[in-house]
């Protein structure tokens, strides 16, 4: 075994002081018909073996395109200080800070994410982390649905589908009922910017039927799509039908969008990826999940809060336990347990490292570089889909879209997400690449975007297929 | 507001001033947000620290060494398996093909990652004897509900929408209930016999119609092997219902039992205890699940598949209907799953069985050692962990498990689990695992029973405990009547500096 | 043997037993080794310790928490320059690109590293103000012996054999001297004036045709400029000698002062100083040298060359026939060199003058403010790092520079340089750098003020100081008398482990 | 300054403690007429731009090809827990333990380390490092001056070139003189298997010139030629003649080839680097320096012993310093002073990762990779230049060698080094690839440059120039 310490002689004396023969005596409990002997696996790998392996499965892996992928998960640059203090093993091999007398590392950390997403958001309570920003999402929802009372969502399209997906799962469990508020067509819209974004008339529609009450609204800002939302107008019509107003938001944004303190949503939830966070295909990330004081009771996870010893030294400790599920069982307000701390950590981190003006530069050069994409992109022959605002992600309409992209992948451009693949259902989207620029992208990689998509457009057969 | 501690150093909005830090990227060019409506910005900026990064690291690096950890020391936390975590894994999960690996990429650009969860669930499948597995659960807890979900599919697939109750043992995880009330079921707790097992008349009485499912944690967060578990699980088939294996304890039964072999219908794995992925102060796990034949058709998607040409793909949007959906983003918790995948090859089936073995020889070891110094109330071969109790301890000498456990801490050690499970008194629930040496297991040995000895001779001495943390004993009703939950005076400079 | 301290964990060989550890590398083919005489190889294999990963792991994370850095707190080690060591530095000497580049690679190979160095040599020049520059030197005293054997190049180039004395003032870092020997020559010691500088008149009076160089700190080792340094160049010029300038205090003046300009002929620089490359506990550094045109010539080869096309080359093997030859294997500590890069890119020019501003204004701060708690025997502005004394209080108290650096410790901080310079009584040096917040230097204050009436009050908890590190004071005589320089018993599992 | 702490509030705080108006005002003592103002270097970059710069940088070097490069720096499989470990901030941004209440981390490693290493030479004082092995070995020649008060030693033309013009220098500095001792030619050796190796009648001549008394006798076992030496002999010879014997030794190999100690040889030097560091272009490696217990006062650098502190607990603390600059200035035995601490720290924890039997696997995979090199590139057409026995590199011959090994990486393969780089004075090594084989060749690396080579010797235009 790679990782044991035991000799021959200490298991001989082990079991001497246990006082049977064989490891096997041990394992009588199981009964003979249940058990199996061994396993079909192959052998031991020394570790330089298993490195020069896992150096090749990673190189099978294509990083090296200039990416314009973003659709929920973003490339950004990470100061190096935060890895190397990830690395600190005192961090990532403890757990849960039960004994908070030898944890206060631990807990410290936690309570200064808590309160450096409480700044972001707006809102005061942030949970020590959730899964991710789908199960955040989630959760979001069923919080509204304890706290009303009700049992019906309406979740904006313009959610990111998949946690629209994981909302539904979710919501299928506890059979409660999430409907769809539909967005405003190209059509509808016309002469406004608010095309792509959601439409508030079918959300004031929905609202009205007495019947089904609503218990919240899930609305994200920036949408899947890039857009912004009318957040505080959506909020104003969740208040006045009783519902809770959830809003899905993304972290860096907010150091330049107005906050979901700001146009009073009730709840946040998003996700924590851009703070630091490898694209990892698809984690460990981070579920941001906050609220208002006042539901304080109906969070899920862990809360951490400061307090003082015997002494009266400040100090920090997990509180308002009486919500989970190891005290709670049954009744607790989630099943969650493990969380994604040391995302947390790597949150915290990289906000202290990158500070208040870092983020608004990393918030602002993203949107500079967005406006750089999209008029190289126009001019290329890929406008944009909507006319909205927008921050520093956005759709385009290229015809044959997917086939394009397929294309550019030679060319060693990843021209963001054909929206066919994840929004098969709706035909806006056939033609769509939803592309995305961040702090990371240079000139350079948007003119080889431009310069390879133009030379496709231009191309008699694509787009026909 | 209390001051800090004398080891505690300020916090980060302490530590702020206007004006430090920066430097770390370019600046936007002016006017960048011009196009944004002003309604739809933030009117202040957020009143983040600033601090330099030579701060930054005194920060982190010292509160770092407030913490125990597995890599400080001896941390035999029951059901927690805090095992050594292999540092090759955390360089795997660095690699730049695996970490810049965006999880939307074109199947053709993650050939290397999807290999790589392809063949971790083949193995996961061989551990647990099961049909397949679904990486994507980012945790136990939420394994737990992917399976229980599929359950809930299943029964709705044939019709059976009465089947509205989950049975749970009293002495399971508090995750399992709770999980069966996320999925929308009635949980029916059945209480256990003398020996620890479950109370297996109360079981089947409590069988029938109803039943959507069992939830068993096998081995038992009593650390027993449910000795009669062929009985149970032939009665909760018999009925319809489905039997969910918690496998949060399959570190002591690789090789030796495999869940699906033996009847189970549905498990989780933990990949942060069996497969030693860093449990972070926390959290990322992830929580794989395990299912027969029966539940194949319900797993969430998108699955990753394997073509006959041996390239790999996810399933596309919407391919399997009869899914029971996403549970997350995208598939998994992947940056630890590649650590987990390290770590099974690292070991081969020779060496996971080996880790079996060893993880019940050292709990067994411990128990052997300590059963004249504590209450050991289950008197037969535990699996990987025990349960102890400070029961008669404390009639004697009014010592509670708290305090054994907070003056383990003087002695340089992490506590056990304490009082749980619930059904045990005074219960210390001590997992050793395999990777810790006779002379760490000895040395704990010793300080138990001194601390026994002092029990006696000097309780003061215990009630007070610790004495050598960073803090003492804290007031957690302080905490609970007046949560501060978050800095309030972020105010960067205004703040006054505690040091 | 004593038993380890109550903090001190097992040494390696305590925590060895036979059959721990393996697993790292294949195993050999049998009779690997048969094609080689039996009378060539080791007759038993070497009794290194075999530890498992889990136990390795614990034991440094455990040894590095009993050591006090930079990363940890204030760390005002004169003369040394404990500056913040930036981690993309770290990062940056760990990309694959630059660490495994072998060292004899051909140049078409190495165009990235060969042109970090001779960017790095062009930037050394300009802040030294020099005409080129040498990375090979492996510390500041390698520097010293690269520039003194330089020097004894060109006068022996000009036929002067009979140059053979190194002027050397007295508070000089032991390396001058040391250096003059290992370069053959002879050291003559220089006073030091009242003032603090060199004594011009005792200078001059040594000055005369057997000189060859002079070794001139700038600033000096007690913080302070060298204010008669034109007249001392001056005169060395005159009898033909050459200037040297150690470097290491350079991280006072940069943008302010250039040697090279000044007049001083050969000068080399401390990496591990003044641009931030880490102390590692000793070493590595790099000690490049910078030299004015007479020394051109005998530069150690090979030398980084660019070509006409922008490409980069090493200089071929006996290309330079003045050379003084190789001071060591390959080009020189490239992964050091390659953090000084990036910390003087993350500077730029700007950014260094600043460092010096602020490294001058903090040790000025510093000592202004220790001015009524401490002696402080010059009192003029000082540099980047000050001399204070203890003199008084010793005459007053009984108490030692020692024992107050001893108390420091237990207030957190590691202590000054201390009785160095040799020219000062109870000498302590204090160099604060320019990463340590101003609460920090107030914090330093009242932990010197404090100690200081405790000098009053109790000396006696100073003469026993430090009371809250790992160990106590140490037994010197005993290491000295009797040393214990290795490990005896390696034995491995034979040794008992003491824990 | 991207690193500073100090605002301008702070900096107007301390000009006010201080009582001057500017930060001018403290650099008064510059005399105007030796000042400049700034500095001609670019402006500051941001970490997002020098993180870019230095990723091209490290790109624009090749690290792709096969290699079997050796000559003085190997590659070898160093296990992922060496560098996290290495990574401990409180390793390496602490100093010289001259505190050694804080300091004991780093004292008990020297100490540890100094052990590891009297293990493997055989030697019982090993100081707390050197530069490198080409120092090292200067300043065991050196040693052997002072501990003789002799002034002339005897280096074999198999030592490392590289050694020995650094030997070279130093010893000119030191008014001391280096002779050479040659090897045995091919013809010499006719019917011998000795060729290349240290010619034994030369060396006795040399020591029997007693108007000219020989302080040391310098040989390295394996040879810069990868044979091995006859190193047991040598030592008879030297100590004879009242002449010490230095070592140069390549520590792997002191896993299975017989010790300094074995062969009762006075002093080791050698270079660390195959013990766990990285080959990062020549440094920073590790000087290994070795003697025995007589000879203590005369080795140069720190040494770290054990003791008790006052309490009587067991601790660590440098010892013997009356040796060092610090102490004893011009009289020192070195003017060393920062050394490769960390380096020595690494080859600690590398001995301790790999353990006994790992080293010994190290050392034997090594050489039986280079048997199979051996087998194959003889088959190619590129022969054993010497027959004697050797360890894991040995020198082949190929006809216009420089020009083979430029055109092989073309081919992707790194042949070794042509000798005539590093010893063009020689005609007997202008047509010589030195190569060598590690744990870390592969037999498809093996297989990669005898089928690249065999097509060049085939092709008639190689080789003639
Ligand atoms: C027995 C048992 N079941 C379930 C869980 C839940 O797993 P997780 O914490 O990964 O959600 C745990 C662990 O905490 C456990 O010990
Ligand atoms: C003034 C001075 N000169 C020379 C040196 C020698 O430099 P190094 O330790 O890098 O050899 C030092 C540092 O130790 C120093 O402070």
């Amino acid at each position: 075994m790679p990782y044991g310490p035991h000799t021959p002689e200490d298991r001989a004396r082990m079991l001497e002081v246990i006082g049977v023969d064989a490891v096997d005596d041990l394992f009588a409990d199981i009964p003979q018909s249940l058990r199996t002997s061994g396993l079909g696996l192959p052998p031991p790998e020394s570790e330089a073996e298993l490195s020069a392996h896992l150096l090749k499965l990673a190189a099978a892996n294509r990083v090296d395109l200039v990416s314009f992928l973003g659709a929920g998960a973003y490339s950004h640059f990470v100061p190096a200080v935060v890895d190397q203090l990830l690395l600190r093993s005192e961090f990532y091999t403890a757990y849960t800070p039960y004994q908070p007398e030898i944890s206060q590392g631990t807990l410290q950390t936690i309570y200064e994410y808590q309160s450096l997403l409480a700044e972001l958001t707006g809102l005061d309570v942030v949970s020590a982390s959730h899964y991710d920003g789908a199960t955040a999402t989630a959760e979001g929802a069923l919080m509204a649905c304890r706290a009303t009372r009700r049992e019906r969502v309406l979740v904006s399209r313009g959610v990111h589908p998949h946690y629209r997906q994981t909302l539904c799962t979710y919501f299928g469990g506890a059979s409660l009922v999430a409907d769809e508020i539909p967005l405003l067509a190209d059509g509808t819209a016309a002469g406004t910017t608010a095309a792509g974004t959601t439409d508030l008339a079918a959300l004031e529609r929905m609202l009205a039927d007495v019947d089904r009450p609503i218990a919240g609204v899930v609305v994200a800002n920036p949408s899947f799509f890039g857009l912004l939302e009318p957040m505080a107008e959506i909020g104003r019509l969740a208040h006045a039908a009783g519902a809770l107003f959830v809003a899905v938001v993304e972290p860096v944004s907010l150091a330049v969008l107005a906050t979901p303190g700001d146009y009073e949503a009730d709840i946040a939830a998003g996700e924590g990826q851009p703070l630091g966070m490898p694209l990892a295909y698809g984690g460990p990330y981070l579920g941001i999940l906050a609220c208002r004081e006042a539901l304080v009771r109906q969070i899920p996870g862990r809360l951490v809060g400061m307090t003082a010893d015997v002494d009266g030294r400040r100090a920090f400790v997990m509180t308002l336990r009486a919500r989970e599920q190891d005290i709670r069982r049954e009744k607790a307000s989630s099943n969650i347990c493990t969380n994604q701390a040391l995302c947390a950590l790597a949150a915290a981190m990289y906000l202290a490292a990158i500070g208040p003006h870092g983020l608004r530069d990393v918030a602002a050069l993203g949107a500079a570089r967005a406006t750089e994409l999209e008029l190289a992109l126009a001019a290329a022959g890929a406008p944009r889909l909507h006319p909205g605002p927008y921050l520093n992600e956005f759709a385009v309409r290229v015809p044959g879209a997917p086939e394009v992209h397929r294309r550019l992948l030679e060319h060693g451009v990843l021209a963001g997400l054909p929206l066919a693949r994840v929004i098969p259902d709706d035909p806006s989207f056939a033609d769509a690449l939803l592309v995305c620029a961040t702090e990371t992208t240079t000139s350079e990689d948007i003119a080889a975007f431009a310069t390879a998509l133009a030379a496709l457009v231009a191309e008699p057969q694509v787009g026909v297929r | 507001m209390t001051a800090p501690g004398d080891r505690l150093g300020p916090t980060l909005f302490e530590r702020s001033r206007p004006g430090r830090g920066g430097g770390k990227v370019p600046h936007p060019p002016k006017g960048a947000l011009a196009r944004i409506p002003a309604s739809q910005l933030r009117a202040d900026g957020p009143r983040l620290p600033e601090v330099s990064e030579p701060e930054l690291t005194r920060h982190y690096v010292n509160l770092s060494r407030l913490n125990y950890s597995v890599d400080s020391g001896f941390y035999p936390l029951g059901s927690c398996t805090m095992k050594y975590n292999p540092k090759i894994d955390e360089w795997a999960a660095r690699l730049n093909g695996f970490a810049a690996l965006h999880p939307l990429a074109p199947d053709d650009l993650a050939q290397g990652t999807l290999q790589l969860l392809w063949e971790l669930e083949q193995a996961l499948a061989e551990i647990g004897g099961m049909q397949a597995v679904t990486l994507q659960p980012a945790a136990g807890a939420q394994g737990e509900l992917t399976g229980i979900l599929m359950t809930r599919a299943y029964h709705r697939s044939r019709g059976e929408v009465e089947r509205t109750e989950v049975l749970v043992p009293d002495s399971a995880h508090g995750t399992n209930p709770a999980t069966a009330s996320m999925a929308g079921f009635k949980t029916v707790s059945i209480p256990s016999a003398a020996d620890g097992g479950v109370d297996v008349e109360a079981f089947r009485a409590a069988l029938g119609p109803r039943t959507a499912a069992v939830m068993i944690t096998n081995p038992s967060t009593l650390g027993l092997f449910e000795a009669r578990l062929g009985e149970l699980l032939a009665a909760v088939h018999k009925v319809g219902a489905l039997a969910y294996m918690d496998g949060a304890n399959l570190n002591a039964i690789m090789g030796r039992f495999k869940p699906g072999e033996a009847g189970f219908d549905v498990m989780h794995f933990n990949v942060h205890k069996t497969f030693s992925t860093p449990h972070g102060g926390g959290g990322p796990g992830a929580g794989p699940v395990g299912v027969g034949e029966k539940l194949l058709p319900f797993l969430p998607s998108p699955r990753v598949l394997r073509e006959p040409d041996g390239r790999f793909k996810l399933e596309a949007e919407g391919e399997r209907a009869t899914s029971i959906g996403r549970v997350r983003a995208f598939v998994g918790n992947t940056g630890v799953l590649v650590r987990a995948y390290a770590y099974i090859r690292a070991h081969g089936g020779s060496g996971l069985c080996e880790v079996s073995d060893d993880a019940v020889l050292a709990a067994n070891y411990l128990k052997a050692r300590l059963r004249d110094v504590l209450d050991v109330p289950f008197d037969r071969p535990c699996m990987h962990e025990f349960v102890a109790s400070s029961a008669t301890l404390k009639a004697q000498t009014g010592i509670r498990t708290l305090d054994v456990a907070k003056r383990l801490i003087d002695y340089g050690f992490h506590p056990p689990t304490i009082y749980f499970p619930l059904t045990v008194e005074e219960a210390l629930l001590i997992e050793p695992t395999e990777t810790e040496s006779i002379e760490t297991l000895d040395s704990f040995v010793t300080a138990i029973e001194r601390i026994v000895e002092e029990a006696h001779s000097d309780p003061e001495l215990l009630h007070s405990a610790p004495h050598n943390s960073p803090v003492r004993r804290l007031d957690e009703t302080m905490a609970a009547r007046q949560p501060n939950l978050r800095w309030q005076a972020m105010t960067g400079g205004q703040t006054p500096c505690p040091e």
